[in-house]
Formats: structure tokens, C-alpha cells, sequence
């Protein structure tokens, strides 16, 4: 009995000796690696080019974590990480938080986000709002679909968390203020997918997604502009800037990008770094 | 009657309240093991994590998750074995003991999230070290803490006392005995602990999701200082972050993993704190 | 029937055969496969002290929980046979058990309080509690710890935890508890085993009190308790049998030579 | 004294405090990392407005969200954990029950993402279809997640406490002609009811401090419900707070101190419970898991 004890204690001793060991080897080889950070919008795109890039950069890491736009830009301003992703611009408050960073923005593609209905309400004839009509319904004045044309159904308005650059886009088109508040919002949700879910869920949602997330059950609605014409949620139209709520997706470095960094962000911007943007939703640049 | 009727009816409470119990935890089981296993195969089990989570496997977040634990385990183990001791062979003041039981066991009840908001202050601010898997591993050790420390001190306190003093009567000193007689048995009582309390750290996410997890990019850590990625943060990434429908599979499959790793953990702790239950009787 | 005088001495008493309260038939008892009570064939007489001697493991205490069907919880209980308690047949399936337990009570080894005061420990059995005014829940619990001769001892503390008292009273209490209920047949099951010569004595003579109103089961071990307070006696060995009847014929002229030497406690092979 | 015995002592003394230290040290953290918050906004923290972009920091949604969210798991886990528990102690053969503690062992240990992810592709939509609402993540969602996730550990503990009744008082009861249901309501219960108490209390600070759970289906909206009762509308707690925004404020901001001082708020509701539960209910001593 004793004897075994003694056995697996000098066992675990050697356990824990090799995998030091295993530790400091990994360390002395140890690779390059930048850390990337932020918005989830443009995550799926610097994922994924993370992992091309790999291929031919194998000693180069790239680290990437989601967050929402607001971690990428105080994790950056921090030095936690070597690049932010976001979906929207700095902000003036951030930009006098840190004033001894000295942010360098890089667009890798634009973006339109779109406010998005539950297929349900889509189908039952709400297909194009006016802006003032969104506006009225996150600001709680329009409750029900029967006041925007639809079924006679009480809106289930989905909000973001105040940080995602979405909504900072969104808001600041449709109230004309990126942090402004939603009193008529019902639900508070973070990440795009997550929101996605909650309104192909309901039959009577409406919310704001970035161009690439819409499908058969989240539906994106036409804009119906002031002088009475209609821009479809179409990858034309916001490439050619007609859509009213774009955005460009960003990539921002602390002071301008040397070595690692630098070879990555002109990875996103090549041809091949485009073709990722494009196969993500997105509108690459010309 | 009304008595017998009476008791009819509890009865049958009873065995309602355990039916549906049993029937809510059996449908758990069921959807994780039947949404999971469609997506387990070797592949899922031996290859990296590719397009964005929906594709390839979960190789290098169970590998993280073990790395994780397996550290989180070497730290706690010398702290709890060397808090045991103390306290069934030094302490014997009445209150102290009390004190030190509320303060370590009170830290069983903190919730996790707080334990990643404690290493997002004090490691990731304060000592500047960045999103490291070591903090995580760190973080993890002081949470599985007093089960450890319970489990080693349970396993000391029932060597007799006879042990102790036929060990003092041939001359030892008293760490000698402590060396020779306590720790072999404080050993396995706190491994048994440790597993226990593993199956626990290896499943939380809030209090690594903030300081020791990426989501992508890194597979085994250069460094003390590199970020993991793990199974529990990939599958709230996956949950919350992916466009494909088969990445969400993905996620069901590495909670199947992540399971019966669980499962394994207790199973182990479980069985050994059976097993010493059973010698101390004898 | 006869009564002794008010003194309360301990006469081995001659009173003539009495109805049969309890009647046991061709018994069996089975743990799994452990083969415990073979063939019982007893029977237990009204306001008697029937008392069952017999070395440890030889079934007494199986054999009195059968009487009210205590064993029935018991993992891998079988039994066969019949046992009838005042002409009832109460191994049969229809018996309500809970209805049997108020008839039949039964005090354990090891006396078991509540953790209640003593007042309420004395009522703790009662069903109809609720219907009862506190001027008459104070009457039961006199009356029973009288019965008991208790009463002098706590009257004064109804309220204290029943815990506070001495082993032998806590016994007596919880004598005084089964009682309340009014069973007509007491089980006692080694009752004075964990306590003092004292405290037992106390215990027996509180029996000699009771056999005038209940018919009294009691199993021990102690053959000078049993030829102190027994009016029938059944001997067990090896989970049966082997003699039954008064007293006087078991002591002092047994038909079979274990018996003979198992109540002059000579080696015997029980 | 050798120079081994030394450092053993040195050894054992020091782990010691740095295990009892632990808490005080989170504590002290907590503290002074939201002592910001408290002295620039103090009691404005607790009204019902957060609005970080204008500096408006009140804490009440959540609180009202956790205490909510906390009662109805706990109103559901509580009497379905005890009955089976009565269950498993009382009328499941002793074989068996080994059997069902070890699995529900198991089950205490699933992971909470997992119940939240089973919380947002099943329960929310379930919820939503039964009671016909606008959206499934609500206040009540989370409180039945959290009812199913806290169901294991309740029952384990009370089935312990009931097992720890000794066989003698039922016996007794039973002795004196009570009916199985009697037996427990009026022996059993009654002795195991500090431990049950120590349980439930222990499951009580484990959903006060559950977070990715919740945080996937309570719906994150921080506003009180109209009126206060209605549970059946999206809520916030102080943990799906806390696990949504932490990452997200900038270190040392008065943003991120009010998050901590949520922390803060969290801590001590939770440590205040196992506290009780561990001082004058449940002793701990008895088991080494949970």
C-alpha cells in the first residue's frame, strides 16, 4: 500500500519534470505569434485568414479571440494585443481615454448592417421600412407590426450590448447617436449569431445583422429612402454606397503595423485575403 | 382513511418528484449524447479546429483543457496537502480552526465568474502578464482549493492516533512523522480530491473565458505567457460566434467530449474516495 | 383473575394458563438466503408476561418484530406461515400494518427519544392529536408517565428535551410513549440490556404493573430477569423452538436436556 | 528542531495562510478595484438606469434579476430535490441507491455552458411555445435552467441528510403505528432538517453565482419587469452582467468599477449564505464533494 503511494508520488514527480521540460523546449522554439482581438463581425474573416496565412507563414501564430469592437479597441490601447478588429469607428471618448496610443486604422472590407425581421413577418408583408420607422421602434413608439403594415403581433425588438460596432453603426444612422439608448428594446444580445438565433426563434423580431448573417429565417428589409425610392439589402448596393448603413470593417494597430503585423494585414488586403472577405458576405474592396 | 389515502398520495408524490427528475436529467444525457455523437469521429477527436470552428476537429482544445487542469492540479496539490496538515496537526485552537474552515471553504462558494474577474484584475492588469494559460491554470488551482484541502485533511484524520504515537515512540520528530506517517495517506486522500475537484475545473468557462482562452490560432502554447484555446470557451464561441449550421454540431460534439472527460474525472475521485472510505473502516 | 396486593414485590407468580393473545404457526423466516426462524410454533397469553430466553442469533428478535410485522422494510425479508394477533391473521395482504402497529407496540434494545421535549414525546404516537384540548393532552401524558412511574421524576420538567434524561428513564419514556397509544399487546425487545441494574429493575417492575392490563412480549437474554418477571417462557436456539410453557415446568422440570442447561447457564451448544 | 522539521513547518504554515488568505485577498481586490464607483457615484448605484456612455451606473436591474431568477429556481428545485430525495433515502432499496447517487454525482458536474447551450436550442424555444411569449429568454427561463442545474446537488445533500437520520427513529415511529408518509413527516424530516436547510441554502449560492448558464437564456435587458412579479419578460443578473460587459470596459474606468462593484455585491450575497449554511447548518466535515 505504502509502496504504491510512493510509487505514483515519484510517478507524478516525473510527470511533472517531463511536461516542464516539455514546456521549456516548446518555449526555446518558441514561434511568433500576433494577437488579434475584437469585433465579431470581422472575426470570421481574420480566422479564417489566420489559417490560410499559417500555411505559408508556419513560424507565425496568429491568436484570435472575439470580444465586439469595444474590447478590440481598449484591449489594443492596453497592449494586450498587436491588432483590434472593429466594426465601426473610434470613438472620441476612447480616442481622449488613451491619448498616448496612437491608433492606425486599416479597412479590409465593408459591410452593411441591415435591419433584419423574423421570416414570418417578412412573409406577412414587411419587407421595407423607413429609417423613422425603425427609429420609432427601438425608441418604444411603435409596439406593434400593425403600425408598420404588418400582422397584428406586438415587435419583439432586439437590442445589442452597447459596445458592438454594429449597433454603434446602426444607432447612429437611425437615432443619430451611437450610444443611444433603446428604450423599447426587449431583448439585449451580444454576438451576431446569438442574435440571429433569437430572431429565427421568434415570429415577430426585429434586429440588426450584419449583411452576412442574414438567411431564409432572418430576413434583411429594404430601406425605403426619403425621396420614396427603395435600397435592397444587396452586396450592389453597398458596394456602390447607396445602402444607407454601412460601414467599413477595420483593422487598427497601434502606431503603423511593423513586421508580423504588417505581413498579416497585407495578407487580408492580397487577392487571396480579399477572396476570404467576399466568401464571408461581405463587400471587398475594389 | 384519510390517513391511509393520505399516505397514498405522498407516496406517489414521491415517486412522481423522482420519475421527473429522473426524466429531466435522462433527457440531458439523451440530447447531449445524441446531438454529439453524430459529430464525433477520428477526425473531430485528432485534428485542429479549421473554417472557422466548422470544420476539422477539437484536438488542440482538448489538449488545452488537460494542459489547463494538469497545472491547475500541480499547483493545488503541494498548497492543499500543506493546508491539511496544518490543520489537523498544528491547529488546535478551537476558533482558529473554525476561522481557517470558514475562509477556505468559503472559498468553495465564490462564484466563478468572480474568479476570472479576480485574475482579469490582479494578473491580467495589475501584474501585466496578458492573456496567459497559466493564470488560467493558476485561477482554476485556488478554485478547486477546499476540495482538495477537505478531501486530504478527511483522508489524515482517520489515520488513528495509535499510528502517530507508536511513530513518536520510536524516536521520530514530529515532521519525520509527518513525512512517513501522514502524507502516503494525505496523498491518496487529496488525489482522490483532486479528481474530484479536476471534473469540476474543467468544465467552468467563466473564469478562464476572460484571461487564459483564444478562440483560434494557437495550438500547443509557446510559453507560460500564451494564450489555450478549450473546450468549454470553444463551445460557447461556436454557440454564440458561428455562421454554420456545422459548427454548432461541432459544438454539441466537443460538450460529448467534455463530458466523458468530466465523467472520467469523477468517476476516478469517486471511486477513490469509495476505496478510502472502505480502508479507514477496516 | 388474580391480583397481587399493592406491594410491589417480585413473587414468581402461579397463575393459572390464560387465553392465547398471539398465536404463531409454522413460522419461517428468511434474510436472502439466510434461513432465520424455522417452524415457530408459539403462542403468547393475555395479561401475561411471556417472555422468549434464548442465546443471541437465535431469532428472538426476528421473531417479535414478525408480531408487528416491523421486519417487513427489512432487504430480502421472506416469511411463511401464520401469526394471529386476537384471532386475526396478520400476515395475510389485507392487514392494514399501520393499524396493527397501534395494537401491537414495541419498545427497542436501545431507548429512542425524539428529539422533543418529554411532553410531546409521550403524544408523539397519538393520531387524533389535533382534535385534543391541552388540558387533556396534559391528562394523557400524567397518566402515561404515571403508568410508567415517571411522573415524580419529570413532572416537574414536561418541557425540558427529552434527551436530558437518564438511559433508564428515556426506556421508561419510551414505555410511556407506546402506551399512550393503547396497544393491547407490548413488544419489548431486550429493553433492559443498555442500562443500569437499577434502571432495569425499575424497567421490570414497571412490567409486573403492566401484564395487568396488556399482554406483555419480552425477549432476553438474562435468565435470572426471566425467572424474575416471566409467567410463560419460550426458549429459542439456532432460529427455532425448542420448548415452551410456564415458568415453573421450564425451570424446574424441562422436558428436553438443552433446556435444562441452558436456564442453569452450563455449557450448551446454542 | 531540524532543519527538515523547519521548513516542513514553514511549509505547511505558509500554504495555510496563503489558502486562508485567498478570499480576503479576492475581497480586497474586489473592493478596491469598485472603490471608484462607490465614492464618485454611491448611492446612484442602486437605481435603475445603466447607462455606461453617460456615466449612469445603477445596479438595481440586476440585483432584482439575480434575487428573481434565484427564488424560482429555487422555488422549483426545492420541493422536486426533497420528495426524491425522500425518494431515493427512503424508499429506493439500499442496493440501488448507490447506484443513483453516483450518477447524480455525475450529473452535478456537468458543465454549466453545456445547460446553456441545451438552454438556448431547446428550453428557450420551449418556453416561448408553452406560455405563448414574444421571446423565450426570459426571467424564468433561467431560473428552470437553473432549477435543472442545482436539481442534482439538492438532492445528493438532502439525500445525505436523510440517509444521516439514524434507522432507530424510524423504527420507532413506525413501532407506534405511523403510516410511511407520517414516519417522515413527523421523525425523519424533522431531524434532517438543519442539513436539508444546509442544503438548500448551498444550492441557493450556487444559482446566485451561476453565470454562462444564464447569461445564454435571461434575455440581458437591464430593466426591472412591469410589474416586478412578471417573470415571463427578458431580465438581467449580476452574473450575465458581469459575463457579457467585464471584457468589454477599459481598466480602470468608472465603468469597470461598477462591474467590479457588481462583483462585490455578488460575493458577499453568496458568501453571506454558504457562510450560514456552513456555520450553523451543514457541516462541512462530512463530505468531500460539492
Amino acid at each position: 500500500m505504502k509502496n504504491n503511494i510512493h510509487k505514483s508520488m515519484k510517478n507524478l514527480a516525473t510527470l511533472t519534470l517531463d511536461s516542464l521540460f516539455l514546456i521549456l523546449v516548446f518555449s526555446c522554439s518558441r514561434t511568433a505569434s500576433v494577437q488579434v482581438a475584437g469585433s465579431t463581425t470581422v472575426l470570421p474573416v481574420v480566422s479564417k485568414a489566420a489559417e490560410q496565412f499559417r500555411v505559408k507563414h508556419a513560424d507565425v501564430n496568429i491568436i484570435v479571440n472575439a470580444g465586439g469592437s469595444g474590447v478590440g479597441i481598449n484591449q489594443l490601447a492596453e497592449r494586450k494585443i498587436d491588432l483590434g478588429m472593429a466594426s465601426r469607428d473610434i470613438t472620441q471618448i476612447e480616442l481622449t481615454n488613451y491619448p498616448e496610443v496612437d491608433f492606425v486604422t486599416h479597412t479590409i472590407g465593408r459591410d452593411a448592417v441591415v435591419p433584419v425581421v423574423s421570416s414570418e413577418v417578412f412573409d406577412s408583408g414587411v419587407q421595407a421600412l423607413t429609417l423613422a420607422q425603425i427609429g420609432k421602434i427601438y425608441l418604444g413608439e411603435i409596439r406593434n407590426w400593425q403600425e408598420a403594415g404588418g400582422p397584428e403581433r406586438e415587435i419583439l425588438v432586439v437590442d445589442k450590448e452597447q459596445s458592438r460596432g454594429t449597433r454603434h453603426v446602426f444607432m447612429q444612422v437611425v437615432l443619430g447617436d451611437k450610444v443611444a439608448a433603446a428604450p423599447g428594446a426587449d431583448l439585449v444580445l451580444g454576438s451576431n449569431n446569438e442574435e440571429q438565433t433569437a430572431i429565427a426563434q421568434s415570429d415577430a423580431a426585429i434586429g440588426m445583422l450584419s449583411n452576412a448573417w442574414i438567411n431564409k429565417d432572418v430576413r434583411g428589409l429594404s430601406i425605403i429612402m426619403p425621396d420614396g425610392s427603395l435600397v435592397q439589402p444587396e452586396l450592389a448596393n453597398i458596394a456602390n454606397g447607396s445602402f444607407p448603413i454601412t460601414r467599413a470593417l477595420l483593422l487598427i494597430s497601434n502606431g503603423p503595423p511593423r513586421g508580423d503585423v504588417r505581413t498579416f494585414i497585407d495578407f487580408v488586403l492580397s487577392e487571396e485575403g480579399q477572396t476570404i472577405v467576399e466568401e464571408a458576405g461581405y463587400v471587398r474592396l475594389k | 382513511m384519510s390517513r391511509e389515502l393520505t399516505n397514498r398520495v405522498f407516496s406517489t408524490a414521491t415517486w412522481f418528484a423522482a420519475g421527473l427528475c429522473g426524466l429531466v436529467l435522462f433527457f440531458m444525457f439523451a440530447i447531449i449524447t445524441w446531438n454529439g455523437i453524430r459529430a464525433i469521429n477520428f477526425e473531430f477527436l485528432f485534428a485542429a479546429s479549421r473554417n472557422f470552428g466548422a470544420a476539422g476537429g477539437i484536438f488542440y482544445q482538448i489538449i488545452g483543457s488537460l494542459l489547463l487542469i494538469l497545472f491547475a492540479a500541480l499547483i493545488c496539490l503541494p498548497l492543499a496537502l500543506g493546508t491539511a496538515i496544518f490543520k489537523s496537526e498544528y491547529l488546535h485552537n478551537a476558533r482558529v480552526q473554525k476561522l481557517c474552515a470558514i475562509l477556505v471553504y468559503g472559498l468553495n462558494g465564490v462564484p466563478s465568474v468572480i474568479f476570472g474577474i479576480f485574475g482579469l484584475i490582479f494578473f491580467v492588469n495589475v501584474l501585466q502578464t496578458g492573456v496567459s494559460w497559466f493564470v488560467g491554470s493558476i485561477i482554476l488551482a485556488i478554485m478547486m482549493l477546499p476540495t482538495v484541502v477537505l478531501a486530504a485533511y478527511h483522508a489524515i484524520n482517520s489515520v488513528p492516533e495509535i499510528y502517530r504515537e507508536s511513530a513518536s515512540a520510536l524516536g521520530l520528530n514530529r515532521w519525520q512523522v509527518i513525512v512517513k506517517v501522514l502524507l502516503p495517506q494525505a496523498t491518496s486522500g487529496a488525489i482522490s480530491g483532486l479528481f474530484l475537484g479536476l471534473a469540476r475545473a474543467i468544465g467552468e468557462t467563466a473564469p478562464i473565458m476572460f484571461i487564459a482562452t483564444a478562440f483560434s490560432g494557437i495550438d500547443i502554447p509557446g510559453s507560460f505567457l500564451d494564450p489555450v484555446t478549450s473546450l468549454p470557451t470553444h463551445i460557447l464561441a461556436l454557440a454564440q460566434q458561428a455562421v454554420d449550421a456545422r459548427a454548432l454540431e461541432n459544438a454539441w460534439g466537443a460538450s460529448l467530449v467534455l463530458i466523458s472527460l468530466v465523467t472520467v474525472f469523477s468517476t476516478l475521485g469517486l471511486w477513490g474516495r469509495m476505496k478510502l472510505k472502505t480502508s479507514s473502516l477496516r | 383473575m388474580t391480583r397481587s396486593t399493592g406491594l410491589r414485590i417480585i413473587q414468581p407468580g402461579a397463575l393459572p394458563e390464560a387465553a392465547a393473545a398471539v398465536k404463531v404457526n409454522d413460522l419461517n423466516v428468511w434474510f436472502g438466503t439466510a434461513h432465520i426462524l424455522r417452524e415457530i410454533a408459539v403462542s403468547f397469553q393475555e395479561y401475561r408476561i411471556n417472555c422468549i430466553v434464548g442465546p443471541s442469533g437465535s431469532g428472538k428478535s426476528t421473531l417479535i418484530r414478525s408480531i408487528n410485522r416491523m421486519n417487513d422494510d427489512v432487504a430480502g425479508y421472506c416469511a411463511k406461515g401464520t401469526i394471529h394477533v386476537d384471532g386475526k391473521d396478520i400476515m395475510s395482504e389485507s392487514i392494514n400494518v399501520a393499524k396493527l402497529r397501534q395494537e401491537v407496540g414495541m419498545v427497542f434494545q436501545k431507548p429512542c427519544v425524539f428529539p422533543k421535549s418529554i411532553s410531546e414525546n409521550v403524544l408523539f404516537g397519538m393520531q387524533d392529536l389535533k382534535k385534543l384540548t391541552v388540558q387533556e393532552r396534559l391528562q394523557i401524558v400524567e397518566n402515561n408517565l404515571k403508568l410508567t412511574a415517571l411522573w415524580r421524576e419529570v413532572s416537574h420538567r414536561l418541557h425540558d428535551k427529552a434527551v436530558t434524561l437518564s438511559l433508564g428513564q428515556q426506556q421508561r419514556l419510551c414505555i410511556a410513549r407506546t402506551l399512550a397509544v393503547k396497544p393491547k399487546v407490548v413488544l419489548l425487545d431486550e429493553p433492559t440490556s443498555s442500562l443500569d441494574p437499577v434502571s432495569s429493575r425499575a424497567v421490570e417492575e414497571l412490567m409486573l404493573e403492566l401484564k395487568k392490563e396488556y399482554t406483555i412480549v419480552f425477549v432476553t437474554h438474562n435468565i435470572q430477569q426471566a425467572q424474575r418477571v416471566a409467567d410463560h417462557l419460550v426458549f429459542m436456539c439456532n432460529g427455532g423452538v425448542i420448548e415452551q410453557g410456564s415458568k415453573q415446568k421450564l425451570f424446574h422440570n424441562p422436558e428436553k436436556e438443552l433446556t435444562r442447561k441452558y436456564l442453569n447457564e452450563e455449557y450448551c451448544d446454542c | 528542531m531540524s532543519a527538515s522539521s523547519r521548513i516542513g513547518k514553514g511549509y505547511v504554515v505558509g500554504s495555510t495562510f496563503l489558502s486562508a488568505a485567498m478570499i480576503l485577498v479576492i475581497i480586497l481586490f474586489l473592493l478596491m478595484n469598485s472603490w471608484d464607483a462607490i465614492r464618485q457615484t454611491g448611492l446612484q448605484l442602486f437605481t435603475s438606469e445603466w447607462n455606461p456612455a453617460q456615466d449612469k451606473f445603477g445596479i438595481l436591474p440586476m440585483i432584482c434579476g439575480s434575487v428573481a431568477i434565484t427564488a424560482i429556481a429555487i422555488a422549483i428545485a426545492l420541493p422536486l430535490g426533497i420528495a426524491t430525495a425522500i425518494f431515493t433515502s427512503e424508499v429506493l432499496p439500499a442496493g440501488l441507491r448507490l447506484y443513483v447517487k453516483s450518477l447524480l454525482e455525475l450529473l452535478a458536474g456537468i458543465p454549466s455552458i453545456i445547460y446553456g447551450l441545451i438552454g438556448v436550442v431547446f428550453l428557450s424555444v420551449w418556453v416561448e411555445q408553452a406560455f405563448d411569449l414574444q421571446s423565450g429568454r426570459t426571467v424564468f427561463t433561467g431560473g428552470l435552467l437553473l432549477a435543472v442545474m442545482v436539481l442534482p446537488t439538492i438532492v445528493t445533500l438532502s439525500d445525505d441528510a436523510l440517509h444521516h437520520v439514524p434507522q432507530k427513529y424510524r423504527e420507532a415511529a413506525k413501532s407506534l403505528g405511523f403510516y410511511n408518509y407520517e414516519v417522515i413527516r413527523n421523525a425523519v424530516l424533522p431531524i434532517a432538517k438543519p442539513d436539508i436547510i444546509g442544503a438548500a441554502l448551498l444550492g441557493l449560492g450556487r444559482v446566485l453565482g451561476e453565470t454562462m448558464a444564464v447569461m445564454l437564456v435571461v434575455g440581458s435587458i437591464d430593466r426591472i419587469p412591469e410589474p416586478f412579479y412578471n417573470v415571463f419578460v427578458p431580465g438581467q443578473t449580476l452574473t450575465s452582467k458581469l459575463g457579457r460587459e467585464i471584457a468589454e470596459t477599459a481598466f480602470g474606468s468608472l465603468h469597470f468599477s461598477a462591474m467590479i462593484f457588481m462583483g462585490l455585491i455578488l460575493l458577499v450575497f453568496v458568501l453571506l449564505v454558504t457562510t450560514i449554511s456552513l456555520t450553523y447548518f451543514y457541516n462541512p466535515e462530512d463530505r468531500l464533494y460539492e
